[in-house]
């Protein structure tokens, strides 16, 4: 694994850009010569147009504000809640005996049909979207960072006990480091679904937010504005998930590449 | 279809703060009709009408407007007069205000081409949009005055809108319950053709609401009644504005003028602009949710009214 | 003080087929000794080790340290693992450092200290880099410099010079002698290597196969600095091989060679 | 990690059912003081008459057997499909670094807003229900997938290659054995995800299954046989990810506990 | 026909600070030939070992088997690698069975071979046991009864004795000579024990320190058996010993001790 070199980048890209291109461009093929109807799938350069509108005016700053707050928010408490669950459950002896079927019946709940209760507890303000984006990522960060932890070699623990680590030492230099791969894993995709609840949420209720107007769109039949907002959640989901990818590789998988 | 789009954003947006004449607007959340049939009042909200009542509305989309009422999120809301009258009868602190600018369900029955009547439904799939809402109730009745019972039709919820048009398009349903301009569209486009028109049989099923919470009923009255007449007056310049508002429609929505020119016309008849609430329509309207197994008990309306507001003409 | 008392100490490992690995041990370790441990492979002399670093606690008996029961690692012993048990993220430098740091030493006052340790084991030039960059007995050597890093008062080493050539296991050799004497450490020594550990401990413990007993221990009394060639201490030698042969023939036969 | 015996479980098990009946207890004391409007949240008793009601008529057997039957189709296809791509992409040279971006933005587009495009593809039937799943599983599994493989022992590796080991045997003798507690922990999310995108696709649009009658059930505000749908999938739910626990412990992971 | 031509061999390792491992190495290892490999730890003979498998590809310089270019792993070498390197999933007997499984044998037939191997480490009875059940020496002991199994015509060997008591280790030197006169290999052995590669090579190579080169080549001409305290024998052992020394003072000084 991992021994290929990196000097075959600019070829790599060039096909990517190649790759993206040729799939826009039998999008827009497939609209313009009607073979889909444009009430389903708009063409590419129409919503690139409106991508551009969408800049154009400015106000599309403030919805992304919005969504990103309640995003980073909810998976930041996710992240973090799911980290401490996760390792407690493990750590604590008995814990996960005790919890398993509980945490299995709370992850199995269909959040779907729960998303609306919410509303009635938590209103319909940042509160509502970040439990929902916390929902979303919540369980998929604690199991992964169950398994990560359960990874963790024996000896690597007898060596932080012969040194009387303390609990939060033996976390903090031997439990985390060695689960990181498992648990950055979780976070990458709950990154991807957690703005998907957040936009989820918006869709539900709200007064403002990426979802917001996706919704308006969406029920105004402009399809190619909708299509523009979701390439633009897209966007930012993968640099989200590229910020991942880099905090992982340059602090915790050091090592691997070094 | 055409895919002429002359600018503007689709959804404008609302002047928030102070009105022009520079006084205290006063805050109300108010969620409205999405799409299409709320445009009527983001056009008078352009034109400035509520905050001519001094009001500053915060325009809220929400899919589940009672939720939004009891967490006390909105004060006021459109909603489907069955859902009011059930939420409120369960318990929900909420109270129907008004009447909507239309009271009876602008649903079409459109059949693929080659169905001709509702008879010829029989052993048929019929997309019912959603379960248990008005839309479903409209295709029993229909079905039923046309002596089909349920068993005889395969109903799917095939949703609506675009969604719904979609599964008559590809098949999947042969006759469909649908909203305009979808109607229109169908029969522009030769997909698919009206057999029967919701309102033709059920005169008095009442459709459309507005409901305000309980609280701001009793801390600031006023406030629903300034908004119920911005409403109104929003209302009733588009009906009779009908150029202006068919540009504003056109700035916002992408379609065929001629297919909106149908759509409008069609329903024009249904846009009554009457706030009242008529009792008696409202209990035909529990009563044909019983009948159907929608609703099991019929609540007495008299106490989730709070008919103070209404605007006189 | 740092004497070991075991007393009685029996070791069986669970599962379907439980493995008796230590039977009835009866053991002083003394304050300030170097003893040697051999015994044939597989026969618990790592359990032994594990059980006075209170990595394990035992099935039957008592491990008292200095008259006081072992429930648990203490930090006043330091443990060089069979397998070096390096941590992959870390530095050769940070491995090494790993004690203090958990400690809590400040960075500056560690890393005289860690240089100091991986330049006597022969990795100065490496503390930049990671495990995985190095060779087996250089991995090894990180590992005994991580315990020696903290001067614990009792050192408890299994095969630390297994994969480590000739030179340098003599060289080894003669620095944990001068660190055992100068810091007056106790030391716990598990060995294959007659010879060494004959020019290294006070007693040499002889274990007989799986279950690992007690079968015999010799003295070396012989002062410091000792001579290898020395004919008492190969002498010596001799007689643990002959004892070796011994444990082989008399015990059941464990191999069907 | 894993050090503790199993002696204690009758008294875990009191521990558990005890939790859970004070939980329902609260529940009940809760709508019965009418502090929380029956409208949402049902009293616990109701529910479970509102089951039995399900069960006595004996209807639900086939809408269990519908939503089950979309499940196990799409979760097969998202963890068979998961795991090929997820090798896929680690094993094959280059395979990662060009995928990697598409991978990341599929993965990031907004799934909520694309079901509705999705029912226009393939219709509402039982396609477009075993597409949700699959888009709800896919990639927790592949990135999981991935992860796992990645942290594969060099030297296991090695091992294979000295034996000549093809690549197949590779994968299924190393790299899937030593990757399957990561995989497992994606299957055991996705069963859940799984589960609740079946519901979600046939609340939008179906004839039958759990979430039509759970969308008829609500739109009728009858809240307490909503949650008693609820409740049955979250039973459903748990069973499936006992399952999953079950294999993987004595399946993959015996050797741990062994 | 298994020899190796190695031609004008280096290897260097990559990274921030690479390293170089191996240095312009020449020899060839002749079909049939026992070939111990003495260095200093880190002086690349673990690398010289992995070259030869195929597992790594040389920087520099080529490397033949019976004429042709080695680029990846061939089933007639057998590799004993320096961890054991066992399946931590699989069972003693499935790890050691592993290459018969991996070519494709039939279980039953795999099993006589198996126990037969297992036997012969002395590893009977833990057949059904997990590595993390075993102990340093045993997985050790596994690893080889997993290279011998195949009976590949070339056996690469890395320290496979390191951590095996003293006995065993004398049993294993006899059994390895056996199946080597027997079965006719061609042995690459890695050790730091100098009398263990005396007893056993054909010639043994003394590498120098990193980076490592070829600083001596000695031929052991003697018959087998061979008697360990045979007079020439340890002629050769306190050449090579000396060499060690010599090594040490004429190269750069590598550790400041
Ligand atoms: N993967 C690697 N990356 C970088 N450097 C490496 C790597 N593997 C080995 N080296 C370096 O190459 C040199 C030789 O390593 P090798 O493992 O071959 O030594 P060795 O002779 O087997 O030593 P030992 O007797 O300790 O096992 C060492 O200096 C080591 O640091
Ligand atoms: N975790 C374990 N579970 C089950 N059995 C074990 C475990 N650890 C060790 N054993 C068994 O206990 C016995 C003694 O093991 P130990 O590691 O102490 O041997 P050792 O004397 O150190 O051998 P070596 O010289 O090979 O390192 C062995 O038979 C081994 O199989
Ligand atoms: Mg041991
Ligand atoms: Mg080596």
């Amino acid at each position: 694994m991992g021994t290929r070199n990196a000097k075959k980048i600019p070829s790599i890209w060039a096909g990517q850009v190649a790759l993206l291109l040729v799939i826009l461009g039998i999008c827009e093929v497939l609209v313009r010569t009607e073979t889909v109807s444009s009430l389903y799938l708009p063409a590419p350069s129409q919503v690139f147009r409106e991508l551009f509108k969408l800049f154009g005016d400015g106000e599309i700053w403030k919805h992304l504000y919005v969504t990103l707050a309640e995003f980073v928010a909810g998976y930041g408490i996710a992240a973090l809640g799911g980290l401490a669950v996760g390792m407690a459950l493990v750590l604590v002896p008995w814990a996960e005996r005790f919890f398993r079927p509980y945490l299995s019946a709370l992850m199995a709940i269909p959040k779907v049909t729960i998303v609306p209760l919410l509303a009635l507890w938590l209103g319909i303000g940042i509160t509502h979207k970040i439990s929902i984006v916390f929902l979303f990522c919540f369980f998929t960060i604690t199991v992964n960072t169950m398994t990560g932890i359960k990874q963790t070699a024996d000896n690597h623990l007898k060596v932080a006990k012969v040194f009387e680590a303390t609990r939060y030492q033996t976390i903090m230099k031997v439990i985390l480091p060695s689960a990181a791969p498992t648990i950055f894993a979780a976070l990458r995709i709950s990154a991807a679904t957690g703005l998907v609840g957040a936009l989820f949420g918006e869709m539900l209720a709200s007064k403002d937010g990426l979802g917001n107007i996706l919704v308006k769109a969406t029920s105004l039949y402009n399809t190619a504005q909708a299509f523009a907002i979701v390439a633009l959640v897209t966007v930012v989901s993968v640099l989200i998930i590229s910020l991942i990818d880099w905090l992982e590789r340059s602090v915790f998988l050091k090592w691997k590449s070094a | 279809a055409s895919s002429q789009n002359n600018g503007k954003e689709a959804a404008p947006s609302f002047g928030d703060g102070e009105s022009a004449a520079g006084a205290k607007l006063e805050k109300i959340r108010y969620a409205p009709l999405s799409g299409v049939s709320g445009l009527a009042v983001s056009f008078g909200a352009e034109k400035g009408f509520f905050e001519e009542e001094g009001l500053d509305v915060e325009f809220i989309t929400t899919k589940d407007p009672i939720a939004g009422l009891t967490s006390k999120d909105i004060d006021v809301v459109d909603v489907a007069t069955t859902t009011a009258i059930v939420a409120a009868g369960k318990g929900a602190p909420v109270k129907i205000v008004s009447s909507m600018f239309r009271t009876k369900g602008p649903f079409y029955l459109i059949a693929s081409p080659e169905i001709q009547k509702v008879e010829e439904l029989k052993g048929k799939k019929v997309g019912i949009a959603v379960f248990g809402s008005g839309l479903e109730v409209y295709t029993q009745v229909i079905l039923k005055e046309h002596g089909l019972s349920p068993g005889d039709v395969t109903f799917i919820a095939n949703s609506t809108h675009q969604a719904a048009y979609a599964s008559l398009e590809t098949g999947q349903v042969d006759a469909t319950i649908i909203h305009e301009p979808f109607a229109s569209l169908a029969e522009k486009e030769g997909k698919g053709h009206i057999i029967a028109t919701g309102w033709d049989y059920l005169p008095t099923f009442h459709t459309g609401v507005l409901a305000a919470r309980a609280g701001i009923l009793e801390e600031k009255p006023e406030l629903v009644e300034k908004l119920l007449r911005a409403y109104f007056k929003s209302q009733e310049y588009a009906k009779s504005h009908p150029d202006e508002f068919k540009t504003y429609y056109l700035n916002n929505i992408e379609i065929d003028p001629e297919v909106l020119d149908l759509a409008l016309k069609r329903e024009e008849v249904l846009w009554e602009n009457n706030p009242d609430v008529d009792i008696n329509a409202l209990n035909d309207t529990q009563q044909i949710q019983k009948e159907l197994g929608f609703q099991d008990e019929i609540y007495k309306v008299e106490d989730i009214l709070d008919l103070r507001f209404i605007p006189e003409k | 003080m740092s004497g070991f008392t075991i007393e009685n100490v029996s070791k069986v490992y669970g599962g379907d087929l439980p493995t008796i690995s230590l039977q009835h041990i009866n053991l002083q370790v003394r304050d300030g000794e170097f003893l040697c441990v051999l015994g044939p492979s597989g026969c618990g002399k790592s359990t032994l080790l594990e059980l006075l670093a209170g990595l394990q606690l035992p099935t039957e008996g008592d491990i008292l340290l200095d008259g006081e029961k072992v429930q648990g690692p203490t930090r006043s012993s330091g443990v060089v693992f069979q397998d070096a048990s390096l941590y992959p993220w870390r530095t050769i430098s940070q491995n090494v450092g790993l004690g203090l740091e958990l400690a809590g030493m400040k960075k500056a006052e560690r890393q005289t200290l860690v240089d100091k340790y991986l330049n006597m084991v022969g990795l100065e030039g490496f503390s930049s880099k990671y495990p995985h960059h190095l060779s087996g007995g250089m991995r090894q050597r990180a590992g005994i410099a991580r315990a020696l890093v903290s001067s614990p008062s009792i050192l408890l080493m299994d095969e630390p010079f297994g994969a480590v050539d000739h030179l340098t296991r003599l060289q080894l050799q003669q620095d944990l002698l001068r660190i055992w004497q100068e810091e007056k450490k106790t030391v716990v020594f598990v060995t294959h290597d007659v010879s060494e550990a004959v020019f290294l401990a006070d007693r040499v413990v002889l274990l007989s196969p799986r279950p690992g007993r007690i079968h015999h221990i010799f003295d070396v009394p012989h002062e410091r600095p000792r001579k290898r060639e020395d004919a008492s201490l190969l002498k010596i030698q001799n007689d643990i091989y002959s004892a070796i042969y011994d444990v082989k023939t008399e015990a059941d036969l464990e191999f069907t060679i």
